[in-house]
């Protein structure tokens, strides 16, 4: 945070002194590359942060553009403009969310198709412009559209523009640095994890893309009185492809890398163009090789400067103690799962499942491979939607429910394979996890939950010291110290049940014994209901008041250890005689 | 002579993690070398390593008295070896004749007349898509698929998982036919009726390592399940 | 537009700013490092088609302005000083062309500004010169620019129709008009000057269509319509490629038995078009290479000699480049200086010889033309009809 | 029958045989490999262009075929080595990196023949009299040609397991490896088949509109669309896209005008793209 200020003040100086340095021209020509580079600033979000490509911005952008030309045109001179012109930047904003909630609903993968839908509906906004001729006068466009009040002359035109900039660019690095953009991040890796720490995916995306929506709306706002002209070109394909590779070329994951992307490119190629012939190709390869290469673009090549900065930024500041999770992680209720079916074609994966989950207890979920032991989770957790039966947790039907729902109700989950976010911090990845249960969607946007802190961490930061090194990449550790942060992770989320699907698989046994440990002392302390599935019968003999055993999709038996042991259908089905 | 198959101390698992720490076999022609132990203990790793579907971190396998370091699970295939693996058995998004037919297009329905015989509802279901198939019926097509590219070596890793007794001795009698042939098997198991009808020698896994091993003949099965049980 | 000129920079502070800017400007990036500015040449910026989809021009635009300056330094340049043209690409979208239009302005301080290129662009144009600068438009267009110190020497749609429409009415009937063109301002203000002249002729308008612009646009539901109506005459206002597939689909549907007067028909889109598909294709407009004068003679064989067998194909829209440095030229001469308010009184009725024929420059900022008739038939233009000095029918003041 | 509504009718088939012969290529490429290829125009653009070679040196039309096959088969092999392999995981990455490449394909076009129109005469001039309806005969004659050559592709495809090994490569990389398919080899020649494809659409397509280096453009967004609004990796899928897309564009165009066909295309790409992301006959 601290570097961003001094960023900010440095880059405040050096556009302020632009004018007087390099002249008129260059002033000029900056004021529009700064509007390009504002929209590249949103796309940046989008895609560097929520990991989903918008192909289309030149709609928002024109849009944007669009209203306020005509707003100055038709209100030029009466104080109503002021009232009128944040809606240029708002209805952008606000389309750009509705569609994003309409596209990201129910799918868990931004995958190209949203780049196309995106791309499809520029084609259109083009075509509309350029067609319309009553409202955007067509093809030779919204003409003389008398500039701003106070808005006249190349300087004031450009202080303009670098005013939005620096604007823009300290919303972007205030969103990206605020949990909110480690949210993002988090998304951007494993879409699906994050849901059942509790976040609604398709709000966090929809959130990012208005954002976007809005930034290019607002240099739109800027655009028309600073060409006194708006064509339909502003809305095409062409610049939001461009917008795009800008953005690339300077590098989606920074704050700076899409400005300067923009700025760079529009500026060398307003000089370039005239006099070298080859320009256009030296464009699209240095692209390609930008893409093939160096996937952080040009900025990413002071990667470790940032990190140096970061690092300094890292060390903790003075926490604060975070509030109880929102379902008020009383002691654990009761979970009733009642005949579950679950079948896909026609495979049955559950077949009239019931379990009963009353005191809390450590529970422990055997059986044979393909028994529906992480079916089971899945269904619980609403990932899988059982076709019959019915499933209750704290008299609180879960059938109909999304997993992010099911997730603020105190039901937290542990995969098999760790699934921490590899290329965010330990901290990071720890306070994904505290928020999800803890933060309303706005809370994420206040910086100070970065500094949140709980007993429950703390005890676990005296337990396993690696999770002390806040800045440390939970790429760099270990498969044991991966699986030991997921397992923090979702206790510090302090659930009230806590499914766990082998936390010890692929350990050595010293690390097994003291995620054991862990598991004992969070029953104890956290007083939660924890569901172990596990193989290693050594490992269940030694956590499990009481075991369940699975069987072809539906309970075979139940009981403490030895009643377990003693049962011969159990035995049979691991040895393979079908019962 | 060198033995057909043979791997030596093999030590490998998942990036840094050793899920198979130091496991020896060797298998001749007509031979059945059944692999079991609980859950997790790294038998399929094993396989896999076998297959060069995993990296070896340590350790050499040897096909016909060659060392196999370096080359493509393709290549391996090309060269004689069947592998049936647990997870993602079959083609989902291919139907099931093209599951059967995919590298031998030449091949007529016929051609697979001695499994349909066993196995009558995949002929039923021929044009359907792999992935509408149930459990049990993918396991039977992975098989079918597997003992029907006719390779000398096939490791088959949990052949008879969910699939129902009678078909389970079909694939008895296909593995024992296939014996007979010469052809020979590694396979993964815990059902052990189904090793006890087919294997030459088994090996129990523990930890990633073998706990116990010999001729089959030779294993008391109380022995074997003290290992495998609950 | 009061408030564009209240925004003028005093001069003093503008020669400063822009002596400093030149000075880091040489200091810093190489982006900037330009060739050293030879203060007393006489600069004409051009806006030529160098990318985008008119950049089939480009090469001609270039070639033509090239060979009008050697000529007018030949002939002693501009008052006494050496013209040096400067070309820039104007294919561009209007942002990046007014972008590029300031840098001519304050950077290369042209004095002169000649531009080819569509009209969106010279929208942004205008905006961005705001009249401190002669600028010269030269390209075939809808009419209708009348910003001060903006001269237009080019083919309007009077000048075009006023020719073709009398003299196909006559020839091959007006009876029935079918309209095709492309869907913005240009075919819809031809077409709606087109109607008027129709009806005065005695002719109906028996459809009028428009395709989207920018869009893969496909033609054989167009034309099975249109020779189902079997008109006598079909107007296409369509440009570019679309105006190339058209005419292709037009004659491949064995349509071209109709009379087809096609708004943009140059050597280039002919070639596309095709020779064998050209039957009944007429055009009208201010220039065609093979137009048999002494003077486009003369002009050819400059042409020739200065480019050589490489030379870019010659037409309309690289003549009227020509023209756009030769009108420079000669209303600098006479206003003595480059100053607007002096090149605005020379400019007044003021002739200048293009390859086409003899222009004169009216109040109105457009020019009175020798406008010429053509028949593409067999591929190659055939003049069939000239009319000197056809008045531009703009109503600038 | 009317010989307008006739002609139309023809118009409609011969639209959609024509976008079909367009998709074929991006159908082997994104439909089956999953590789957004917005470079597919400009492959077809190529091939146009050795359309143009052949009529400029004065050759037959016929031997443009081999000659786009080489070409377009050597740009493909090498943008399959240098760009897509290092890719296939990273889908925007691969849409970005073909998007810069149609941009270098088109410059580097332009920089060897022009921005401007190449004539290619019509290898079969005149009109052929169908039920009263004259039509193009060399319009008919790709209708005629392009069904028995598709039927060829199909029996091939069907035939051959080509198409079901590249489907199984791409479902289950693990297994198809297991089975002795060399992913690597399998994936490279079918990107390079569906450049060959890219390439002989060019030049079924250079009689019909004059060659620019830009014209690419206008057939790769509609070809996606096609694909997707059929559902990837399907065959039928790809004729039932071609179909609604072509079908409907000409329709459309024929009983009311271009500019609706038009939007109501790009609706209906967005709609499937929302809703339907996976297509009507989807097997991936």
């Amino acid at each position: 945070m601290a570097y961003f200020l001094a960023f900010s003040a440095a880059l405040v100086a050096l556009v302020l002194a632009i004018p007087a340095v390099l002249g008129l021209y260059w002033t000029f020509q900056l004021s529009l590359t700064f509007l390009y580079a504002i929209v590249a600033i949103g796309i940046g979000i989008c895609w560097g942060q929520g990991g989903f490509l918008p192909l289309g911005q030149g709609m928002f952008l024109g849009l944007g553009a669009y209203m306020s030309g005509l707003i100055l045109v038709n209100y030029s001179g009466s104080a109503i403009i002021w009232l009128l012109l944040p809606a240029a930047a708002i209805v952008p904003a606000v389309l750009a969310w509705g569609i994003g909630l309409a596209v990201f609903r129910g799918r868990t993968e931004s995958g190209p198709f949203f780049a196309l839908i995106t791309l499809a509906l520029t084609l259109l906004a083009f075509q509309i412009a350029n067609t319309w001729n009553d409202v955007t006068g067509g093809f030779n466009g919204l003409r003389n559209i008398p500039d701003l009040p106070g808005m006249d002359g190349y300087d004031a035109r450009y202080y303009f523009a670098a005013g939005a900039l620096v604007a823009a660019l300290g919303l972007a690095a205030w969103l990206i640095n605020a949990p909110l953009g480690v949210v993002w991040r988090a998304l951007a890796q494993n879409e699906r994890r994050i849901v059942f720490f509790g976040y609604s995916t398709t709000h966090l995306k929809a959130t990012a893309f208005a954002v976007a929506g809005f930034l290019a709306g607002f240099a739109g706002l800027l655009y028309a009185p600073q060409q006194n002209l708006v064509t339909p070109t502003l809305s095409g394909f062409l610049i939001s492809a461009d917008l795009v590779i800008w953005t690339a070329v300077g590098g989606r994951r920074s704050v700076i890398g899409p400005p300067v992307g923009a700025i760079l490119i529009g500026v060398l190629t307003t000089e370039l163009r005239d006099r070298v012939t080859v320009w256009e190709v030296i464009v699209s390869l240095v692209f390609i090789l930008v893409v093939l290469y160096l996937p952080n673009g040009l900025v990413g090549m002071l990667a470790p400067l940032q990190r140096r900065l970061a690092a300094l930024a890292a060390r903790r500041p003075k926490p604060v103690e975070a509030p109880p999770p929102a379902h008020g992680g009383l002691a654990a209720p009761a979970l009733g799962v009642d005949g579950c079916h679950l079948s896909v074609g026609d495979v049955h994966i559950l077949d009239g499942l019931s379990l009963a989950l009353e005191a809390p207890s450590i529970y422990c979920l055997i059986g044979p491979n393909g028994a529906g032991k992480t079916s089971t989770f899945n269904t619980i957790t609403g990932e899988l939607k059982s076709q019959s039966g019915d499933i209750r947790f704290d008299g609180v039907a879960l059938g109909a429910l999304p997993p992010e729902r099911i997730a603020k109700l105190g039901i937290g989950r542990k995969f098999q394979i760790p699934s921490v976010f590899t290329e965010l911090s330990v901290r990071d990845n720890i306070h994904v996890a505290l928020w999800g249960t803890r933060a309303r969607f706005l809370d994420l946007l206040k910086p100070s939950l970065r500094r949140w802190q709980t007993p429950v961490l703390a005890q676990l930061r005296q337990r396993y010291p690696f999770l002390e090194n806040d800045a440390e990449m939970a790429g760099n550790l270990s498969h044991g110290e991966r699986q030991i942060l997921e397992l923090a992770m979702s206790l510090v989320a302090e659930p009230r049940l806590l499914l766990l699907d082998e936390p010890c698989a692929g350990m050595s046994a010293e690390d097994s014994q003291i995620v054991i440990d862990t598991i004992h002392w969070a029953r104890q302390t956290l007083g939660l209901t924890v569901v172990v599935i596990e193989h290693d019968m050594a490992l269940v003999r030694e956590i499990a008041d009481h075991i369940f055993v699975m069987h072809q999709g539906s309970l075979l038996a139940q009981g403490d250890v030895a009643s377990i042991q003693a049962d011969t259908r159990v035995r049979d089905v691991y040895v393979g005689i079908t019962v | 002579m060198s033995p057909l198959f043979q791997f030596d101390d093999i030590v490998g698992g998942y990036g840094e993690v050793e899920v198979v720490r130091g496991v020896s076999g060797q298998i001749e022609p007509g031979r059945v070398v059944g692999v079991t132990g609980r859950n997790g203990v790294g038998k399929s790793t094993l396989l896999k390593l076998l297959f060069g579907s995993l990296p070896l971190i340590g350790g050499a396998v040897r096909f016909r008295g060659r060392d196999l370091k370096g080359t493509s699970p393709a290549q391996r295939s090309r060269d004689g070896i069947s592998f049936c693996p647990q997870e993602r058995i079959v083609f989902d998004n291919l139907g099931v004749w093209e599951n059967l037919s995919l590298m031998q297009s030449r091949a007529a329905v016929e051609d697979f007349a001695v499994f349909f015989e066993v196995f009558p509802r995949l002929r039923e279901r021929l044009r359907q898509h792999a992935g509408t198939l149930s459990g049990g019926e993918r396991k039977m097509l992975s098989f079918m698929r597997t003992m029907s590219e006719g390779k000398t070596l096939a490791l088959l890793d949990e052949p008879t998982e969910g699939v129902q007794q009678e078909n389970i001795d079909h694939m008895t009698d296909l593995v024992l036919q296939a014996r007979h042939d010469q052809r020979s098997f590694v396979i993964v198991e815990q059902n052990i009726h189904f090793l006890e009808n087919v294997a030459d020698y088994l090996i129990v896994m523990d930890q990633g390592r073998i706990v116990l091993e010999g001729p089959a003949v030779t294993i008391k099965r109380a022995d074997i399940i003290a290992h495998l049980g609950v | 537009m009061k408030k564009f000129t209240s925004t003028l920079i005093k001069p003093t502070r503008r020669q400063f700013l822009t002596s400093t800017a030149g000075a880091l400007a040489l200091a810093s990036a190489p982006a900037i490092i330009r060739p050293a500015k030879a203060a007393d040449n006489f600069k004409i910026g051009l806006f030529a088609a160098l990318t985008g989809p008119a950049s089939l021009f480009g090469p001609t635009q270039k070639a033509c302005a090239e060979l009008a300056v050697d000529q007018v330094n030949a002939a002693g340049g501009i008052n006494d000083k050496k013209v040096e043209l400067i070309v820039v690409d104007g294919g561009v979208s209007p942002a990046d062309a007014a972008k590029t239009g300031i840098r001519l302005m304050l950077n290369e301080q042209v004095d002169f500004v000649v531009g080819s290129h569509d009209s969106a662009v010279r929208q942004a144009l205008v905006a961005a010169f705001k009249g401190k600068l002669p600028y010269v438009y030269t390209p075939i267009y809808e009419g209708n620019e009348c910003a001060p110190h903006t001269y237009v020497i080019a083919d309007t749609p009077p000048q075009q129709l006023d020719l073709a429409l009398p003299w196909l009415a006559q020839h091959s009937g007006m009876d029935t008009v079918y309209m095709i063109g492309n869907d913005y301002v240009w075919p819809q203000v031809l077409n709606k000057y087109a109607k008027g002249m129709i009806a005065k002729l005695g002719g109906k308008v028996v459809g009028e269509e428009y395709m989207p612009l920018g869009a893969p646009n496909k033609f054989e539901e167009v034309v099975t319509r249109i020779k189902a109506a079997n008109p006598k005459l079909v107007f296409v206002t369509l440009v570019g490629g679309d105006n190339v597939n058209f005419n292709r689909t037009f004659a491949a549907f064995g349509a071209d038995k109709i009379t087809r007067l096609s708004s943009l028909l140059e050597e280039n889109t002919l070639l596309g078009i095709g020779k064998e598909n050209a039957n009944n294709l007429y055009g009208a407009m201010s220039y065609y290479a093979n137009i048999e004068t002494p003077r486009n003679a003369a002009f050819k064989q400059a042409y020739a000699a200065k480019f050589g067998a490489k030379a870019p194909n010659l037409s309309l829209l690289g003549e009227d480049c020509y023209a756009g440095v030769k009108f420079t030229a000669a209303v600098a001469n006479k206003a003595g200086s480059a100053n607007t308010a002096a090149v605005a009184k020379a400019a007044l009725n003021l002739t200048f010889e293009a390859p086409g024929g003899q222009w004169t420059m009216r109040a109105n900022r457009h020019v009175d033309k020798d406008m010429h008739l053509a028949d593409a038939t067999g591929g190659s233009f055939k003049v069939i009809k000239s009319v000197a000095n056809m008045a531009s029918g703009q109503t600038c003041t | 029958m009317d010989p307008l509504i006739l002609t139309q009718g023809l118009n409609v088939l011969f639209a959609v045989t024509l976008l079909v012969i367009i998709v074929l290529g991006l159908a082997v490429v994104f439909g089956w490999l999953g590789v957004m290829n917005l470079a597919h125009g400009e492959f077809i653009m190529l091939g146009a262009y050795a359309a143009v070679f052949t009529n400029q040196h004065g050759l037959p039309f016929i031997l443009a075929v081999p000659l786009a096959m080489l070409v377009c088969g050597t740009v493909g092999w090498l943008v399959e080595r240098i760009l897509i392999r290092p890719l296939y995981a990273r889908p925007f990455d691969l849409l970005l990196a073909t998007w810069g490449l149609g941009i270098l394909i088109r410059e580097v076009v332009e920089a060897f023949y022009g921005g401007g129109f190449h004539n290619v005469p019509v290898p079969v001039a005149g009109a052929v009299d169908v039920l009263g309806a004259s039509y193009p005969a060399y319009r008919l004659l790709i209708i005629a040609l392009a069904a028995p050559l598709i039927g060829l592709m199909l029996w091939w495809y069907l035939k051959s397991s080509t198409g079901a090994r590249v489907k199984a490569m791409v479902g289950n990389p693990e297994l198809a490896q297991a089975v002795g398919i060399q992913t690597d080899v399998l994936a490279r020649n079918t990107f390079i088949f569906g450049s060959l494809l890219a390439g002989l659409a060019g030049v079924v397509i250079a009689p019909l509109m004059s060659a620019n280096p830009y014209m690419g453009l206008d057939f790769v967004i509609t070809a996606f669309f096609a694909i997707i609004v059929g559902g990837l990796g399907s065959v039928l899928g790809l004729f039932v896209g071609s179909g609604i897309i072509g079908g409907l564009d000409s329709v459309v165009s024929a009983i009311l005008n271009r500019t609706t066909a038009y939007l109501l295309v790009l609706a209906i790409a967005v709609f499937f793209l929302w809703l339907r992301p996976r297509g009507i006959f989807s097997r991936v």
